[in-house]
């Protein structure tokens, strides 16, 4: 029973809208239903707990109420690192600590009780049933392309919260890779730093976190990033012209993981907008596919 | 409920484990009934269940320590918690016992209304729906009510009690937690207690066995129902106990067959009072 | 002649004058024997506690010694009472008393001051309790053996009839309130709990020792001392010092056949071991020994011991069963 | 409660022979002074203390009593002190529940270097007794009527 | 009637000063019991005993009591006093008439009043009081020495030396322990095998010691002077009474599996010594490696031994012997740091190894001869990270203490890099440097003047790129980020308890802390001694320390066990608790009670009517017994006694003050 109620987050709709339409395709193909929580409100992400606690939780939690109100019995899928942290953590807050339900309820003016759990998508593909589903749509293995898996930080920490097994070396996201015949390297940036929010407002100090990470990626044999957070995603991609004025940074495309999924299940370049990259990607994309055609041939 | 309780009397009989049973039977007077020891089928039919059945079961089988047979026992909630006290005191082996439970109705005992566990903790075979339990607000009203006086007050409250007190040794010789071989009141030669009857001597003993079964006392309030002169020596063994709720944590006494007692315990962060 | 109702806490005060009166006082929710000290006795039922701490009390001091100052005192400074309100089974209990601690070659000395200073003015029972079945014992609840002044309840008052010299005084004192033309005469009454004793029942109770009946008759009993302390005939006691150093007093106290340590000897012997064996005693003693050595039962029917058993044990239920047995 | 002139409170303190007995010691060593109602009783261990004796001390005629003993974690014998917190924390509630004035009944650790400690201590409580007076609650009759003489 | 004497000191003036030692002589006379009093100036005095002794025998006293300072003080003295008289010395009370009385109060009066008190309360105790008498528990004078390193080593030497038997039990297949591991001790640099094998063959060779290896502890019961304890023998599968340890098996095994002893570095075939000192210097068979006891093919050391030593149905055997007392001297382990630090690559990157790793690489007789190469691929690293305190000082992932010895053999491992690879460069990270020993803190100078470089911060993360080790840190003292392109990166990580200590204490009945180290009995003044009687500890199972401080330690250890041993019985004080099993009830709330574990419930045979059944009681073991009385305050029936305070006597003291 694939049905999720679906919290989609800003960016799913603007910066992000590789990874949303790739989503879409590929839930579409394995015949995953996303119910979009009616009235679902901003996460607050990285700003709202900073300026006041309760707020913090409150916001998210309104979203989570809605869903249980709306669809009491399915669990809730974000895509985005920033809102899978939020909601989880509120989700962990109202269930564990009484008083902070209480505030979070009298401030929501609405009733939630987290009787739901709070999933991101690494976690949903990587069900046995979606890997199973999505194993057998996969029609064009893009083979031989080499693949950085990038978790970044809140999809893995804090591990209270999120219970992630390992956080230091997360194997969720190269699962689901390998079902579309890429390789995935090993590599030792996987969840380090890429500035987040400050790559707008500090942008010398964090450049260099984007740069090193890009430069390990290459130095092990990766020809793209793969990533599950639309902040991530821009903050490696957008400014790589920049970095490689400045450090000489080389350049390599970064998908959405749902993206690669797509392209191996057979979408069309336009269904899921695969030229909106910053850094031509076509190239590779094409190479892996002609190859994945010939092992067939053989 | 009393048919139950007979069925399964005779039942325990037929199996032929069980050597007596221990029960209640009536007397002459309709407002009293006086423990039966049930040996055989016949004895069954004198069996009585109703709201005068007040006298706890459990310390007889104090007296039979190493019986042939297995001594079966009627429990209401506070005779099982008597059971399980006197087990995890190690004078009685559970496996000498057949346990009837009887979930209580509440019985002419003014002790019933604090009562927190009608429903036996400790039984081979139940008879009647388990209730939902919870501690009854009223359970250190007494206390309160005590603490509430200045010490000369409280002091010469206690003094009428003590002068009333006969030292009939009822209150001891009922209480499941007090299951000594040789009570140290008996022991005139090591000196702790006198005989005399005066006030003095009657506070010693109050108090002594007081803080004796203070952390072990079940709370089934037999010692002030068989007291003569009807003193409140449950508001004694009460203190104690809302003291150890309040220092190390809240405590109900008889529930399981292995039970600490506080005093045989220590807790590295117990408050420090005495720096 | 007829003491009315009214003028009875008046009558009462004028013997306080020169006596201490011993009435039953209702205190702290119970009837006991206290001395009088104005305001009305209460006169249903009986004293929880027997009028015997009267002439026997619960601790009593006899002598003190002192070895700095090399002496001894006697302590039998016994004063003149008056016992009012003792019903029949009480008085009887009184007459039992007197025969064992005066009439059995040593005269106690300490019992007889008292018994000596002592006027018993004996009140007739119009109401018996349920536990009472002192009719079953050969006593009539309107007539006490060893009453001084006989007062028994009727219509408005109470009848006084003066029995001995000492009495007689007691009457002179009501004089002015005694209403002499009344020929009232109190009702007969019977107790609502009988047992017909059978005759020579203490030879057969002598006989049945070894009899089974006594596991069950005594499984119940808790062994504690409570029938003995509530009972008006039990008079065992035990001497004990009380030492302070060099100093010291000794002291009498009751003591019960009921407790382990009574009969334990020298060596940890005890002929009487477990409670059967006591309470058999104990019910022996008031039914067949005291019955086969002065002819009258040592019990006296008050009930005392049948309300306060913790353990609900009935001397009389055990009476009717042992008569079943052959 | 009118306190006669030169009444001398007595007081009973139950010490232990490794902390507070050797810290008592101490203080007589530096020549402190204290009143002179204390009477101590040495005990192996703050844990032989019986709470019955203080209900005893107290029926003998005691006006107050001590019980002293290593601070929680020094005990020579390692865990004595932890039973002797529990047990007096309950009787000292217990005969505060009987009656008994609380400043009576004082529990001290007191280790064997603290010998001005053991001084204050001391000095603090008879102070304190003899403001109170003599203990009329729990005395057996003789005392009572030796008073009376 | 007992017949008492009281004798009133007079200490010169300290008493007579402030108290009329006269009037207080006076006034015991009218104390009950007392038929003589009288005072002297210096009653503990020669003289004075001697006036003692002479009115015992004069006034034919049976007890006596005597008014002077603390019992502390001369309690022993006037016991010893009585051993010579009639009277046992038990019969005796001392009333503190000068620590508490005369030294502390003024008012000649009241110190008089206070004193007459004193002594009555004495005299009123004294009157109870038994004879009691020492029993003496027999001592086996054969020593158990658990755990076969050098602090093991060391105890075992010192015990036989003084002509004592001592049975040493190692779990592993040879002793030598961590110390036979390194290759140079510091801070004198020399050789760890030559300071450690001489002592290891003295094992072998000496007379008293029988060493017992590839043995654990299976039980341990009895008390001190009087342990029974069962040594799991397990199976060795060579017999090493005929074996003469050619290692012609050793070098035809087949299977190769990974060397505990190498710390994972080399390998080792199934059957083998240890390593090549290994002492005794016989083979082993490992049954989890060995084809031919998982899956009965192979057996190839059976024909090939000369002697036929191979059994391959050896089973373990259970040996019970008795002991007086047993010596802890189970040693550390190094924690695993794999799951603890997945930041310094988790174990997964080869070149980044431990302290003892490295140990083994910089070792003559190591996998690598002493050449120090990278595990990866055996090439000489030309930069070396060391960091330290890894697991240490941590309390969020490893443990909250120091391991006290990281930052020595880390300065070691630095000078021993500088000087076997010329030109190599060493950065250690650190967060202080402790040098807490003789010629400590000059050594580490030493190691910084070769070149070592110091940094004072931790090591963030430790990652792979094209074939160096990146370690990203920071310098703290210079607040600025550091990254250093490593070939190898060595951690000293924290010493934690060996496996199975604690239920090695459970078997003993010692305490361990949180951590798992042994409790010692008293951390400055007992630190060899464990809160039981015979049970001793030395070395590291106590806490992290380095070699001085554990052969220090263990001589300490020897040398109690050797005062213990040297006794043929041990006097066991008579002031022990007692039971009174007619009315014991065996509700057991003493047992839990005792700090010693000296009590304990047994069933006796009693008489109940014409039965005999069985009646469970308290026992004491008086061995163990200290004399606290815990217990008996426990016993609601008060049938738990301690003599010399027994409840009478206690009662009689408090009813005496205020007559």
């Amino acid at each position: 029973m694939m049905k999720y109620s679906f919290f989609p987050g800003c960016s799913m709709g603007s910066t992000a809208k590789c990874y949303r339409l790739s989503l879409e395709y590929v839930c579409r193909q394995i015949g995953m239903d996303l119910y979009e929580i009616d009235g679902w409100n901003c996460c607050g992400a990285t700003s709202a707990h900073v300026m006041n606690e309760v707020m913090g939780l409150a916001l998210p939690a309104l979203s989570l109420a809605k869903a249980e109100k709306n669809f009491p019995h399915l669990d809730i899928a974000t895509g985005c690192a920033a809102c899978y942290s939020r909601l989880k953590t509120a989700a962990h807050h109202c269930k564990n600590d009484a008083g902070v339900r209480y505030q979070v309820e009298k401030t929501i003016g609405m009733p939630y009780e987290a009787k739901r759990e709070v999933l991101n998508f690494m976690d949903i593909f990587g069900t046995e049933e979606a890997m199973t589903a999505m194993q057998e749509k996969i029609r064009r293995p893009l083979k031989g392309l080499k693949v950085a898996c990038y978790y970044g930080c809140l999809n893995v920490r804090p591990a209270a919260i999120t219970g992630a097994p390992d956080r230091e070396n997360p194997m969720t996201m190269e699962n689901i890779i390998s079902l579309s015949g890429a390789d995935c390297i090993d590599w030792s940036f996987k969840t380090e730093c890429c500035g987040g929010a400050h790559q707008n407002d500090a942008t010398t100090e964090t450049r260099p976190l984007v740069d090193v990470i890009i430069r390990n990626a290459v130095a092990n044999g990766a020809q793209c990033i793969v990533t599950a957070c639309p902040l991530c995603n821009m903050n490696l991609e957008m400014r790589q012209k920049e970095y490689e004025r400045i450090f000489g940074t080389p350049r390599i495309p970064v998908f959405a993981f749902t993206e690669l999924i797509a392209i191996a299940m057979g979408a069309h370049w336009n269904e899921i907008a695969l030229d909106a990259h910053y850094t031509d990607a076509s190239k590779i994309i094409a190479e892996a596919i002609r190859a994945g055609k010939e092992a067939d041939v053989k | 409920m009393i048919n139950e309780i007979k069925n399964a009397c005779l039942k325990a009989f037929e199996s032929g484990e069980v050597g007596y049973i221990i029960g209640w039977q009536a007397t002459r007077f309709a407002d009293k009934t006086t423990p039966l020891f049930m040996r055989s089928a016949e004895d069954v039919e004198k069996l009585v269940w109703n709201k005068y059945c007040v006298n706890s079961t459990a310390k007889y089988a104090l007296e039979d320590k190493y019986p042939e047979k297995k001594i079966g026992i009627i429990l209401r909630g506070c005779d099982s918690r008597a059971v399980a006290r006197m087990i995890s005191d190690k004078q009685l082996k559970r496996e000498n016992l057949y346990l009837i439970g009887v979930v209580c109705d509440g019985k002419e005992d003014p002790i019933c209304a604090t009562c927190s566990h009608k429903t036996p903790v400790i039984y081979d075979v139940l008879i009647g729906q388990p209730t939902t339990e919870e501690i009854s607000p009223e359970r250190f009203a007494e206390v309160e009510k005590i603490a509430a006086m200045t010490p000369d007050e409280r002091y010469n409250y206690w003094a009428v009690q003590y002068d009333k007190c006969i030292r009939c040794y009822a209150c001891r010789n009922v209480c499941p937690a007090c299951n000594c071989v040789e009570c140290y009141a008996d022991q005139y030669r090591t000196g702790w207690q006198g005989k005399a009857h005066n006030r003095a001597e009657n506070q010693v003993y109050g108090l002594t066995r007081a803080y004796h079964v203070g952390d072990r006392c079940i709370e089934c309030g037999q010692c002030e129902r068989v007291c003569p002169m009807n003193l409140p020596i449950m508001s004694q063994t009460r203190k104690m106990l809302k003291d150890i709720n309040d220092l190390f944590g809240p405590t109900e006494c008889g529930l399981t067959i292995e039970e600490a007692p506080v005093l045989g315990e220590y807790d590295l962060n117990d408050r420090e009072e005495f720096m | 002649m007829l003491l009315p109702k009214e003028k009875l806490s008046e009558a009462l005060g004028a013997l306080a004058a020169e006596a201490n009166v011993i009435a039953p006082v209702k205190w702290e929710g119970d009837v006991f024997f206290m001395p009088y000290k104005g305001g009305d006795v209460c006169l249903e039922g009986n004293g929880k506690l027997p009028p015997k701490d009267v002439l026997f009390p619960k601790t009593e001091k006899m002598y003190s010694y002192s070895i700095a100052k090399g002496t001894m005192t006697e302590h039998n400074d016994a004063a003149a009472t008056i016992l009012f309100g003792v019903r029949s089974c009480d008085a009887a209990s009184i007459e039992r008393l007197d025969k064992v601690f005066l009439e059995q070659g040593y005269k106690d000395g300490f019992y007889s001051a008292k018994r000596e200073g002592l006027a018993v003015i004996a009140m007739g029972c119009d109401k018996p309790m349920a536990t009472c079945f002192c009719t079953s014992m050969g006593i009539d609840p309107m007539k006490a053996e060893v009453a001084d002044v006989q007062m028994c309840p009727v219509e408005g008052g109470f009848t006084v009839e003066a029995v001995t010299e000492k009495g007689k005084e007691i009457v002179k004192k009501w004089d002015s309130l005694l209403d002499k033309k009344s020929k009232a005469k109190p009702a007969k009454v019977e107790c609502s709990l009988n047992i017909n004793v059978p005759e020579d029942f203490e030879k057969k109770l002598m006989d049945m020792f070894e009899s089974p009946i006594w596991d069950d008759v005594t499984k119940a009993c808790l062994g504690c001392a409570c029938c003995t302390y509530v009972c008006p005939t039990c008079y065992c006691f035990d001497i004990n010092q009380d030492v302070h150093g060099d100093e010291g007093t000794a002291f009498r106290c009751w003591d019960s056949c009921m407790f382990s340590d009574y009969t334990r000897m020298a060596g940890g012997h005890n002929p009487r071991p477990s409670k059967k064996e006591r309470l058999r005693n104990r019910y022996l003693h008031k039914l067949a020994y005291y019955k086969d050595r002065h002819g009258k039962y040592l019990c006296v029917g008050c009930g005392r011991c049948i309300a306060n058993c913790p353990a609900h044990l009935d001397i009389t239920a055990f009476a009717e069963k042992a008569m079943e047995v052959e | 409660m009118s306190v006669k002139e030169n009444w001398e409170p007595k007081i009973l303190a139950f010490c232990c022979n490794w902390c507070t007995y050797t810290g008592a010691d101490l203080a007589g060593l530096n020549r402190m002074k204290y009143p002179e109602n204390v009477h101590v009783i040495r005990v192996p261990c703050s844990s032989r203390v019986n709470p019955q004796f203080i209900i005893r001390a107290f029926q003998k005629g005691c006006d107050g009593v001590m019980v002293c003993g290593c601070h929680p974690g020094d005990c020579h014998y390692a865990t004595g002190n932890y039973y002797t917190r529990r047990r007096f924390m309950l009787m000292k509630r217990l005969l505060e529940h009987n009656g008994i004035d609380p400043n009576r009944f004082v529990c001290r650790w007191i280790s064997g270097a603290e010998a001005a400690k053991f001084r204050d201590v001391v000095t603090q409580v008879s102070n304190q007794i003899k403001a109170m007076g003599p203990n009329e609650k729990f005395r057996e009759p003789y005392y009572l009527e030796k008073e009376a003489e | 009637m007992s017949r008492v004497g009281v004798f009133v000191c007079h200490c010169g003036t300290n008493i007579a000063q402030t108290v009329d030692v006269e009037r207080v002589a006076e006034a015991a006379k009218s104390f009950p019991g007392v038929v003589y009093s009288s005072t002297y100036k210096y009653m503990c005095s020669e003289p004075g005993q001697a006036m003692i002794k002479e009115t015992i025998e004069k006034e034919n006293l049976d007890r006596i009591v005597i008014c002077s300072c603390t019992p502390r003080m001369h309690e022993v003295t006037f016991r010893k006093m009585l051993k010579g008289t009639k009277i046992n010395p038990y019969q005796l009370e001392i009333a503190n008439i000068r620590e508490q009385c005369s030294w502390v109060h003024t008012d000649k009066e009241k110190a008089t009043e206070k004193a007459i008190n004193l002594a009555r309360m004495s005299v009123a105790k004294v009157l109870l009081n038994e004879p009691l008498h020492t029993s003496s528990i027999p001592i086996t004078k054969r020593a158990l020495v658990i755990g076969g390193g050098i602090a093991g080593i060391q105890a075992a030497l010192d015990i036989a030396d003084a002509g004592h038997e001592v049975v040493l039990v190692e779990k592993e297949s040879s002793i030598g322990g961590k110390m036979a591991m390194l290759d140079k001790t510091f801070p004198t640099l020399d050789c760890s095998a030559c300071i450690s094998t001489p002592k290891m063959v003295d094992v072998s060779q000496h007379p008293n010691i029988t060493l017992m290896t590839s043995s654990e502890i299976e039980s341990v019961g009895g008390y001190v002077g009087n342990f029974d304890v069962t040594i799991r023998q397990k199976a060795k599968y060579v017999n090493h009474d005929i074996c003469t340890g050619c290692g012609l098996c050793e070098t035809k095994c087949p299977t190769k599996v990974i060397s505990e002893f190498n710390q994972g570095l080399a390998k080792r075939p199934a059957i083998g010594k240890m390593y090549a000192q290994a002492v005794p210097a016989k083979p082993v068979i490992d049954p989890n490696a060995c084809r031919k006891l998982i899956d009965g093919k192979c057996g190839l050391c059976a024909k090939l031994c000369p002697l036929g030593c191979i059994n391959f149905e050896d089973e373990d055997k259970l040996v019970t012997e008795k002991f007086g007392a047993i010596v802890v001297a189970t040693g550390y382990q190094l924690i695993e740091w794999g799951e603890l630090y997945p930041e310094y690559g988790g174990g997964k990157y080869k070149d980044v190894i431990t302290g003892l790793q490295f140990e083994r690489l910089v070792n003559a007789s190591g996998p690598s001869e002493g050449h120090i190469l990278r595990p990866s691929d055996n090439t000489e690293p030309k930069t070396i990270v060391i960091i330290k305190c890894v697991g240490s000082r941590d309390p969020k992932k490893g443990k909250s203490y120091c391991s006290r010895a990281c930052c020595m053999y880390g300065a070691k491992h630095a000078h021993q890099i500088l000087d076997k690879i010329p030109g190599a460069k060493v950065v250690t990270f650190y967060i202080d440097v402790r040098t807490p020993g003789k010629n400590y803190e000059e050594f580490y100078d030493n190691t910084r003047h070769d070149g070592a470089i110091y940094v004072r911060g931790r090591v963030s993360k430790i990652y792979e790129e094209d074939g160096k080790l990146i370690c990203l840190g920071e310098d703290s003292l210079l607040a600025r980020k550091v990254a250093v392109k490593a070939d190898m990166v060595v951690l000293e990580t924290a010493m934690v308890p060996a496996v199975g200590i604690r239920e090695l204490a459970g078997m003993l009945g010692i305490a361990v802390d949180n951590h798992g180290w042994v409790t010692e009995a008293h951390p400055k003044l007992r630190p060899v001694e464990t809160q039981t009687g015979g049970v001793f500890l030395c070395g590291v199972c106590q806490g992290p320390k380095d070699i001085p401080d554990t052969v220090a330690q263990a001589g300490a250890a020897a040398s109690k066990v050797i005062g213990l041993l040297n006794k043929d019985s041990m006097e066991t004080s008579p002031m022990i608790s007692k039971v009174d099993e007619s009315k014991c009830a065996g509700c057991g709330f003493c047992v839990k009670m005792c700090p010693y574990k000296a009590i304990t419930l047994e069933d006796i045979d009693v008489r109940q009517g014409p039965k005999t059944v069985k009646k469970t009681v308290a026992k004491i073991n008086g061995g163990l017994c200290q004399g606290c009385g815990a217990c008996n305050v426990a016993c609601r029936t008060g049938c738990i006694e301690l003599l010399g305070f027994k409840n009478n006597q206690i009662l009689e003291e408090v009813d005496s003050l205020c007559l």
